[in-house]
């Protein structure tokens, strides 16, 4: 039984990896997963330098899920190079390490100064809703996201992976344009943009008012832009958006998807990444299925 | 991988006021090892609440392998917990964040515990830890404060400690806040211990500062993870933190417990 | 105190409706609810003709929502005219009526045969995810939206609601098409898109394959657009998307809506509209509000 | 405004086999003049879940205003009523639908109930109200098909009726469906009510018009309102229907039970 994936020539063990911004770089996880059984560990949004975040509170719960509006907070790429890829290193597990910049030069910066490091895939992040700078600008415009894909692309050893924004009227559209831009992959989706409301304090539940909705509750809005990307491009793709099981990987994967990500999940069950990979294990195992890509983009 | 999420068992449940709720719940030798000012994190076992809720750490019978939680009923997740009955299960993960520190208790020193309101719980394993760890129970002096004359965990307190109340509305005890009972009462603090609402922290930050004492205060904030990877949690802290080299620090993993000038409330 | 809310002139005693397609005319609803106790009631998509709809499997459960594809079934405005809309004129209630066409034509015909009936408000439905023509093609697309409501806003007798589609890049854009093309109201948010696929089966959950996402799990989405849409036209808002609670319309109203629709959680409680109308007074007396207006928009 | 949605009380939970429970729940009077092939709308507790489950009226005690389910856990939401308990409470809206016609019931004619797997519940209460309302026991002949040997509700089914029993492999009763069992039980029906798969009612529709006999059946669709509003449920329709007058009947409102004539499976 082979439950191996290939993402631009980078082959995980298995098809489950987490989602940027929820698991760190895996340190404090590491209590509760075995990083080395995970088909990749994707780590928090790195920039250039050290990134204050939003105000709090920066998150609110919503049903069957939760905003959040962290704002990117972190310590940047000379941190993350010295203290979290040694760490990440010493499992056998790919790295996917994802990118935020306010500007082109800013995300160029980082990939240029990951080249020698031992991060196996790069995730561009041009689709986080919580900044005001960058991100969302070049998610939301094909002309601008097929620029920063290619400048990317030129400055990059490493293959890399455009991550998309939901929050677009044609999704299909930015796919083709980040395929155009030389993307070796594309991840989606990231947050839907939403807002609550604490009626009683009449003040947004979040300081940044705005937050990018996640969890289960977004999850048939992913599976249905995992398939409408999965018909429009060639490229891989890790999808995301809701996955809290087997069950839900798999769907993903039946609309397309080759590789999948646990995000919000893992709030609700720090070790629930496990239980996937061994559902999915069983899944395939009860229904007689040898290849994982056999069932990849089945439902047409 | 050394922590995991486990199955509770609710051993009793008690309404102690209005919204106010006791439960003791049969956890794993793992947890019962928990330090005064930590906290667990309980999961809803309905599936549209995704987030735990951090509750803090009220008492623990090690022996027996129980903890007992005290919270009030704010919101859906604390409502469905206090609905909890003897043999329920609750989902839990913990202990989690770093306690007060009493490696160093000294006993002739006055430790103060100072809880307001839903924070008063903490102290009460805090008192317990300190009397265990050698302080007597004259030098251990608890102020709490309520809003009036409804009190609770009052007489599980005075096992450990010295107890003087204050309430908002003067029904019992001294009128005012716990800054209000310590002078009133001529309480001369050692070494500070905190738990409650902001203003009332604030209040103990600069008490402290001015008086020159050592001041550890819990702090609150909304949580995802509970563990230090998401970064929702953080407050503003005076030097750079070891995470992100931005001046936040995590609440839920480099706190809950902080001294006070490591943090600007 | 003063509940009522006035809607491009048609003043309802409540600002509680309830969405439409949820609620079909109101008779089946009728046996749960006193329709004179609903600020207006809503009626499902009516076209020029019968509508046969989609085939079944036409719903599926999501987390904290679920998703529909039943494609606009309808009887057609003429046995609406004889049969739905007498049985509304006998409860003192207002009446808007929701109308669908997959041509600009069809449109203007319903709305034209509408001219002398009871209908206070006409609802032009042109972001229905779940029919081929029409529908959507102008809810994603601002010059046909602003054609569009030029053409109904003149051969309506009654004022008109533009309703908007979430599945846009920028909801502003189009409730500003709206604004200008002369619609005396707006309504958000339609449903948005959505996939489920049965991994047992290898099947779409439902025959439509896509279908549209409703109820609470929507809700932080719906609720940042109303707040958007109210900063950036001035025309009045009927807000909807996932209200099942006195609390979620008194959000909505504070994002700056007029009035709010109940939808999906009408499948929940039958009479779930009376909860959420007498829990809005219960709110207004103990916050001390006299008129529901102090509160309009009151988040900044 | 005469209909609401009610909370009853869990009296018993029974496991009939592995997979399939018998709930029975106190109602209100309202709800207990349910007539046979109703169904009632199940509300889950837990909030994840927005859609009612609903369930066929297995059996009704008017006096103790006591109604029986009997289910199948397929999901989640099955799933959780398998788990109340005696005393929990389920929200509930019903009866709901229209039953099987039985007012001209003929003691002299063959009743012949037809019931596949989860199918089979709605048939005791239908030959229950078919005895009282005169039918001889030996004029109602039920002919039940399950899977292999583990049965469920057969000996509360020979209370009222003859009862034949069929199984997929042959482990009990005749080897194959229904229709095999009409045939190889010799039986000849003057009237058929049946509920179960959809292949089973194609074939049960085929052999009426065959045999020009009356068949009621009971359609599944999955659900939202239950009421008849939403037009989630319906089904292909033979004539016009009365609703939307494009052969679409609703299944919540115009059935479950229909005319095997009336509806095109
Ligand atoms: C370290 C720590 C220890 C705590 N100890 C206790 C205790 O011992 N007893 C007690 O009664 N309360 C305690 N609290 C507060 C408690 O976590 C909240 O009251 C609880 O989460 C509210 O959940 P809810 O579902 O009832 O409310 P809701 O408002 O429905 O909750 C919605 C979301 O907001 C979060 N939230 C709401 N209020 C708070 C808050 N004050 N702090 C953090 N998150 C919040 C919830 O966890 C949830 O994710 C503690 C908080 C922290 C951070
Ligand atoms: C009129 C009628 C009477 C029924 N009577 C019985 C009965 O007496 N005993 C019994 O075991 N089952 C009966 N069913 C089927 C029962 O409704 C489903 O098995 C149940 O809804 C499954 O819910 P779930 O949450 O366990 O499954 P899930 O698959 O998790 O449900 C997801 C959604 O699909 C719906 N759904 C799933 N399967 C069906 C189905 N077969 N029919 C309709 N909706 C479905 C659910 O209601 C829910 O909205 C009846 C169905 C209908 C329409
Ligand atoms: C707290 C939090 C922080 C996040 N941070 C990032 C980030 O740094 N970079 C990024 O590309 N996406 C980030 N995301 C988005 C997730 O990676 C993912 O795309 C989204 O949450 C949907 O998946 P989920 O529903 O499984 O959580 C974050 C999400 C959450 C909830
Ligand atoms: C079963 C169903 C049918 C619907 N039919 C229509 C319709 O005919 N016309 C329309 O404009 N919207 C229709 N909608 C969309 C709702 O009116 C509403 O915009 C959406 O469901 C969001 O609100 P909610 O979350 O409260 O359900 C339908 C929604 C559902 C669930
Ligand atoms: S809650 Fe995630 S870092 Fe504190
Ligand atoms: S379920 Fe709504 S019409 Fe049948």
């Amino acid at each position: 039984m082979n439950m191996s994936v290939d993402i631009a020539g980078v082959v995980m063990k298995n098809p489950v990896t987490v989602a940027s911004g929820t698991f760190g770089s895996g340190m404090e996880y590491s209590d509760f997963v075995d990083l080395s059984a995970l088909g990749a560990v994707t780590t928090k949004g790195v920039a250039n330098i050290p990134w204050q975040g939003n105000p709090t509170p920066r998150i609110a719960e919503t049903p069957s899920g939760m905003m959040n509006a962290v704002g990117l907070q972190n310590p940047g790429i000379d941190t993350f190079l010295e203290r979290d890829l040694p760490f990440l290193k010493g499992y056998d597990t790919k790295i996917i390490v994802n990118v935020c910049g306010k500007s082109e030069d800013d995300y160029v910066d980082v990939v240029e100064k990951l080249a020698d490091s031992p991060a196996d895939l790069l995730e561009i992040n041009v689709s986080c809703p919580n900044v005001k700078e960058g991100g969302i600008a070049f998610g939301q415009n094909p002309d601008a996201l097929f620029e920063i894909t290619k400048k990317v692309k030129k400055a990059a050893k490493q293959p890399i992976i455009m991550k998309l924004s939901p929050n677009v009227t044609d999704i299909t559209e930015m796919a083709r344009a980040a395929e155009a831009g030389g993307a070796d992959a594309l991840s989606l989706i990231n947050t839907l943009t939403g807002m609550k409301i604490d009626i009683y304090k009449r003040r947004f539940a979040v300081a940044n008012k705005t937050g990018g909705v996640s969890g289960p509750a977004i999850r048939p809005i992913a599976v249905r832009m995992v398939y409408q990307v999965a018909k429009a491009v060639k490229l891989p793709i890790i999808g995301m958006g809701g996955i809290a099981s087997a069950e839900d990987a798999i769907e993903f994967i039946m609309a397309g998807a080759t590789a999948v990500s646990v995000g919000t999940a893992n709030f609700r069950n720090p070790s629930v990444t496990l239980d996937v990979i061994k559902g999915i294990e069983e899944f395939m195992k009860a229904q007689g299925i040898n290849d994982i890509s056999e069932i990849r983009g089945c439902v047409d | 991988m050394t922590k995991d999420k486990v199955k509770a068992v609710v051993v009793s449940k008690e309404c102690l006021m209005d919204d106010i709720f006791s439960l003791t719940i049969k956890v794993g030798e793992n947890i019962s090892k928990a330090v005064p000012g930590q906290f667990i994190d309980l999961y809803s076992n309905d599936k549209s609440r995704m987030l735990p809720r951090p509750i803090s750490i009220c008492d623990v019978d090690s022996e027996k392998e129980e903890m007992r939680i005290v919270f009030r009923t704010v919101g859906a997740g604390t409502s469905e917990f206090s609905t909890y009955e003897k043999g329920d299960t609750v989902e839990i993960v913990g202990p989690l964040g770093n306690g007060y520190d009493i490696k160093d208790a000294d006993k002739d020193k006055v430790h103060v515990l100072l809880g307001g309101g839903i924070g008063i719980p903490p102290m009460l394993y805090l008192a317990k830890k300190l009397n265990e760890a050698g302080v007597p129970k004259d030098n251990i002096k608890t102020v709490i404060g309520f809003r009036d004359k409804n009190t609770f965990l009052v007489e599980d307190l005075e096992k450990y400690s010295q107890v003087f109340i204050t309430s908002d509305n003067g029904e019992i005890g001294i009128k005012g806040n716990v800054i209000d009972g310590l002078r009133e009462y001529n309480i001369k603090p050692d070494v500070i211990y905190a738990c409650g609402p902001t203003p009332m922290l604030k209040g103990i930050s600069a008490y402290a500062a001015e008086n020159s004492v050592t001041a550890y205060i819990s702090l609150e904030e909304r949580m995802a993870c509970g563990i230090g990877a998401c970064l929702a949690c953080v407050c503003k802290s005076s030097d750079v933190d070891g995470h992100s080299k931005v001046k936040n620090k995590r609440i839920c993993k480099d706190g809950p417990v902080f001294l006070s000038e490591e943090v600007e409330l």
